[in-house]
């Protein structure tokens, strides 16, 4: 049969079937995934999600150095979102050791994870479009996320990979014009909105494409433990932020926003209402931003954690991630486990792909807005 | 929505659409036509760490303690010194960073107890090979013998200084305790 | 080129058609014999339309209306090779055996 | 009237050759500049300058690129059927240079000037498909084959309404029913005659104008017959990496691409012919109008594709089959009431 | 006459894979040349406007539909070959034939039309015009036909569960 010539459909175990690489390498695959599909003609029988193919062995450098040491390594967990996971270690170690952190350095902190949240929101937007087939809004899309690198930037130093956080406070202070910046771009970012909704939103062609595909019920997102924007997608309004506080986010006002249609388009508006969330929380810390210390004079190095288990959560801009520290009482942790949310929400795609097309397959994978190193770790 | 309307509708997001992508036509280009024209750097700017030179030592100031090294998650520093010859302060006589493997953390500016770490200004970096060391030495060397007699002839005057200081202290001292000493006279104009 | 010419040549083409038609068992390889009968017999219309008739309208005719029919045999047929294959998950006419009496 | 180029060598070799040979450099000129157009109207469309280095505005980018094409190794992939996988890109590109030579760029320039020209190009355009196909299925590759059948499939359903909104133009031609005078005699126009087409448009009586909803279908399926997005489907590269050419590299790959490209450049010059009025215009000369218009269609086809996403097969299967064969159908049919009710 | 030659040679050679070759797709293919062939003796015999319709509906349509029909089926296998008494069963039968058929042929006279018919006779616009008047019941006829095949086709192709019917 292979003899012959042209690709024989290689029969399955079932009449009419026949198994579809997509990936690792693959234009759509966020990536290295790859889904092992099971096709009859276009249609998708099942849906196996093959992963690990950027294993790097995040969890097991973290019991091998310093806590402080593995600050860099955070943000390359989840690179689009490298600031938050990167705060999020700090707290994390602050609440374990019992370490102050002074107020201008939490405000400092939630603006720039905030920034990182609407950064990634926005690369996510632009690459769905990519995936739907639409190049021309990713590039509009990263000419607004240039504008958060930029800023960014000015004060970390960095574009993508921040080591901006450590134990008790930031590296740099912000100065004004930092501030006048990030204002700007929130009046900037929520011109752009109307022009994202007509270009995109209102699209007939991206609504046909979104509406109703992919659906992911409650019942199978508290299955999988699916969270983030994929989950409030689908109704059930959760978010860290909110239902366990942290970092100071208490003191803000702000919204989180749910659809109950758990499609795509769902998907889409969530992130998009998240976005104009994020620069409501952003306009208040700039105008609460406090004088003071950003932190410790002296770096934080040598820990003396107590013994026993931790679990911190935060939410990231694909969804809580927690980091679960098991400390034997030294400077380095005995075991440090992260549970990302991409993991979580790719597992749920199993259920969600079948009998799909092979083209939703590519819209959904894209909207849940998948980082495939923060899978692999 | 009958499929007529709904077909009406669909045309006229889609002309909408065009709308918006035609004004975007004679707007303003947002890229940098990179080779010809460079970005600027923001003064955060994070690249491969330099020697900070100091204006009262006219050099570097590491003392070759090994903090940084310690520190680097990367093990990308490699350090050689310590005590030198002829002056009492610690110098590093090797100091080379593998910026292939460095994430630029900037956990050994932070560590650095004298402060003589910082971000140099190092930008299109690219190159052939994989090593990819840099002596951060390099521009002092030349130039350090002359500190180090410089640095010899300052600790010797600030020896010197201390010698005389001390010696002045001791004789006050010794003045003192003399005085000190001396049963206590009646005074000479009681005399 | 003569008519006679013509001719041999649409016989030729009949008899490879017929040919097939009887060796093969595979239906779509079937239906390209019949197609390809078919085709002899339009060459044949076309050749006498040339050289013989008087209005050279009707042979045109008659192939187009060959065409056509073709068409439509075809899509009846391969909507039964699509039809025996999910039943049979084979098209070999050696195997359809139900409909025999 | 066109003269053709046999009438004006009387050998028909050397027509033939001259023909071939004009054809060829049109449609090499007409890629580059049309691969260069591409890539400024999308960098201008999304705020980036697009090519710049090679030649002023990088104008010679497309050259460069054709010269690495040339020079990279032609990979032939383990298990393709190897006389389908080689005739392909010929079977594709082929049919290009035939219907191009079918085109009236002028009252005087046309390649050939056929009764029947309309029907050939469409003719021509079905060839296409099965070079598709065999590459789509000479490749061994999933991709190719599944891309290669979309493509198939959505290609034969969009020729029904190209045909018929085409063919609303033909009765228009013939109910308009203007006598020209054609070397010397008075001649009926024949709607299936491309250069009888345009002179039944001659004062900006455009075809556009009395058959909008013609002209509208017409281009949405030369979109899809072209593979153009929203319509790219055969070749969406988020879902099937490049479709039915992804196993073919090098010149291959060229031809593929060649083809593609000078697809669109015909279906926008048939569309001139059908409802711009082809060369006709004041002031300028012929040529000049035919190629305003069909660059300016091209234009509006690089529009349309660097603003939409792409279709899902069954919704773009869906949109033929329930909105625009219906909508032809009732246009081709008020066409023929109206021109019968003004007729009689 | 070379061109009339070159048509047969193309043409055979053509039927010639198109009945040979096992690998079915092939042998579509080859039925694709033998059809090109065709569309070209109708050209030399006159009609190209009747060659058009052999290339847009034959090479078009009905081959594009049997490769088609082949992937959707996995009929691409390759199918045993037939016994040797089959084949020369059928070489009999097919060469009896040939012969038998090619002796009245060569012995045949045809008469010519005593006057050819004019060029415009020829033309599609003549061809249409009969159409639709003397031989409106074959055009009438045609389109039922054809109406009813689509509706046979698509009766006998459907699944058994009520889905979008593949064009």
């Amino acid at each position: 049969m292979r003899q012959s010539a042209g690709p024989t459909l290689e029969r399955t175990d079932e009449a009419d079937t026949y198994y579809l690489n997509m990936g690792p390498q693959h234009p759509s695959m966020h990536g290295v995934l790859r889904l092992l599909l099971k096709l009859r003609g276009e249609e998708i029988v099942t849906c196996e999600p093959v992963i690990g193919y950027a294993h790097r062995a995040h969890e097991k450098m973290a019991e091998n150095r310093n806590y402080i040491m593995f600050i860099p390594n955070t943000s390359r967990v989840d690179y689009l979102s490298g600031m938050i996971y990167n705060i999020a270690f700090c707290q994390a170690i602050e609440k374990l050791c019992s370490i102050e952190v002074p107020e201008r350095a939490e405000v400092i902190r939630i603006i720039a994870c905030e920034l990182n949240r609407i950064q990634s929101h926005l690369l996510w937007f632009g690459t769905f479009l990519l995936d739907l087939g639409g190049i021309t809004p990713f590039l509009y899309c990263f000419d607004d996320r240039e504008e958060i690198l930029d800023i960014l930037d000015r004060v970390t130093g960095s574009r993508l990979t921040y080591a901006y956080g450590r134990f008790g406070g930031v590296t740099m202070d912000v100065d004004q014009d930092f501030l006048v910046r990030t204002l700007a771009f929130v009046k900037r970012i929520r011109s752009r909105f109307p022009m994202y909704e007509k270009l995109v939103g209102e699209n007939v062609i991206f609504r046909e494409r979104c509406e109703g595909v992919g659906v992911i019920t409650p019942e199978v997102a508290r299955q999988y433990g699916v969270s983030g924007p994929t989950l409030r997608a689908s109704g059930i309004g959760y978010d860290v932020r909110r239902a366990e506080p942290y970092g100071g986010y208490d003191r803000f006002d702000f919204e989180i926003p749910t659809r109950t249609a758990g499609d795509c388009m769902a998907r889409f508006e969530v992130r998009m209402a998240e976005m104009e969330q994020s620069c409501r929380i952003i306009e208040q810390a700039v105008a609460a931003m406090p004088e003071g210390p950003i932190g410790p004079k002296k770096l934080v190095q040598r820990l003396k954690p107590p013994e026993g288990m931790f679990y911190f959560a935060v939410e990231s801009a694909r969804g809580h991630f927690g980091q679960y520290i098991l400390s034997d009482g030294s400077n380095t942790p005995l075991k440090l486990k992260m549970r990302t949310p991409s993991f979580s929400n790719l597992s749920a795609m199993e259920t969600v792909l079948e009998g799909t097309m092979v083209a939703d397959t590519i819209a959904i994978v894209g909207s849940i807005d998948i980082v495939m190193p923060e899978i692999d770790r | 929505m009958t499929l007529a309307a709904r077909t009406v509708h669909g045309f006229h997001t889609l002309l909408t659409g065009l709308g918006v992508t035609f004004k975007q036509i004679f707007k303003r280009n947002v890229t940098l036509q990179y080779p010809h024209e460079k970005p600027e750097l923001s003064k955060a700017y994070r690249s491969l760490i330099k020697l900070k030179r100091f204006d009262e030592l006219d050099s570097h100031d590491c003392v070759a303690c090994m903090q940084c090294v310690k520190i680097c998650p990367s093990a990308c520093i490699t350090i050689e010194g310590g005590k030198v010859d002829g002056i009492k302060r610690k110098r590093a006589t090797l100091f080379e960073v593998d910026f292939a493997l460095c994430s630029v953390c900037g956990l050994c500016i932070d560590v650095c107890p004298t402060d003589t770490l910082e971000y140099s200004r190092l930008y299109d970096e690219a190159g052939y090979e994989r090593a990819w060391t840099y002596d951060l030495l390099a521009e002092f060397r030349e130039e350090e013998p002359a500190f180090r007699e410089r640095q010899r002839v300052q600790e010797e005057q600030e020896a010197a200084e201390k010698e005389a200081k001390r010696l002045a202290a001791e004789q006050a001292k010794a003045a003192k305790e003399a005085q000190a000493s001396k049963p206590p006279d009646a005074p000479e104009g009681t005399t | 080129m003569t008519i006679h010419m013509w001719l041999l040549f649409a016989l030729a083409l009949f008899c490879m058609g017929l040919y097939a038609t009887l060796v093969r068992r595979n239906l779509i390889a079937i239906l390209i014999g019949i197609e390809l009968m078919l085709n002899a017999a339009s060459i044949n219309f076309m050749a006498f339309n040339k050289f013989v008739a008087s209005d050279p309208v009707v042979g045109q005719i008659i192939v187009l209306f060959i065409i056509g029919l073709a068409a439509a045999e075809v899509a009846i047929a391969l909507s039964i090779v699509l039809a025996v294959y999910r039943e049979h998950a084979n098209i070999d006419v050696s195997d359809l055996e139900e409909l025999k009496g | 009237m066109p003269t053709t180029l046999i009438e004006q060598f009387g050998n028909p070799a050397i027509a033939i050759a001259t023909g071939v040979g004009g054809v060829m450099t049109v449609l090499s000129l007409n890629a580059l500049f049309l691969i260069w157009l591409e890539r400024k109207v999308s960098a201008w469309i999304q705020r980036r300058m697009g090519p710049m280095e090679v030649g002023f505005h990088g104008v010679f980018q497309t050259i460069a690129d054709m010269l690495k094409l040339l020079g990279k190794q032609l990979i032939t992939p383990k298990g393709i059927d190897k006389p389908l996988y080689h005739l392909a890109p010929i079977v594709v590109f082929a049919p290009v240079v035939a219907a191009t030579s079918l085109l009236p760029f002028s009252k005087s320039v046309a390649i050939s000037n056929i009764d029947i020209g309309l029907v050939l190009i469409f003719v021509f355009g079905g060839f296409a498909v099965v070079g598709i196909f065999m590459a789509g299925w000479g490749s061994n590759n999933k991709y190719a084959l599944l891309g290669a059948m979309r493509s198939v499939a959505q290609n034969i359903s969009y020729e029904i309404p190209l045909i018929l909104s085409a063919l609303a133009v033909v009765l228009m031609v013939s109910a308009v029913g203007r006598e020209v005078p054609i070397d010397g005699e008075i001649v009926a126009l024949n709607g299936l005659n491309l250069a009888h087409i345009t002179m039944a448009q001659v004062h900006w009586t455009w075809f556009i104008l009395v058959q909008p909803v013609a002209a509208l279908i017409y281009f949405i399926s030369v979109l899809a017959e072209t593979n153009r997005a929203p319509f790219d489907i055969p070749e969406a590269e988020s879902e099937l990496v490049a479709g039915f050419h992804t196993e073919y590299s090098g010149m291959r790959f060229a031809l593929f691409f060649f083809a593609e490209f000078s697809n669109m450049f015909i279906g926008a010059m048939v569309a001139t012919v059908l409802f711009l009025g082809g060369w006709e215009g004041p002031i300028l000369p012929g040529p000049v109008w035919f190629f305003l218009k069909t660059y300016a269609l091209i234009f509006i086809m690089m529009w349309v594709r660097w603003t939409y996403p792409r279709l899902r097969f069954d919704q773009l299967m869906t949109f033929c089959w329930a909105i625009l064969i219906p909508l032809s159908i009732l246009n081709l049919l008020v066409t023929a009431l109206v021109i019968k009710v003004v007729q009689s | 006459m070379i061109a009339g030659g070159l048509i047969v040679m193309l043409t055979i050679a053509g039927a010639l894979i198109a009945i040979a070759q096992g690998n079915i797709v092939r042998a579509i293919f080859g039925l694709g040349v033998a059809l090109a062939g065709v569309a070209l003796a109708f050209l030399a015999l006159g009609s190209p406007f009747v060659a058009a319709m052999e290339v847009l509906i034959y090479i078009g349509g009905i081959t594009v539909a049997m490769v088609f029909a082949v992937m959707l089926s996995s009929a691409g296998r390759k199918e045993p070959a037939a016994p040797i008494s089959r084949h020369l069963m059928a070489g009999l039968i097919a060469l009896a034939f040939f012969v038998g058929v090619a002796i009245v042929i060569t012995g045949a006279e045809f008469a010519s039309p005593s006057e050819p018919a004019s060029e415009a006779a020829w033309s599609v616009a003549e061809l249409g015009r009969h159409l639709l008047n003397r031989f409106n019941v074959v055009f009438e006829a045609l389109s039922v036909v054809l109406l009813l095949a689509i509706i046979g086709a698509i009766a006998i192709a459907r699944r058994d569960e009520p889905e979008e019917v593949a064009p």
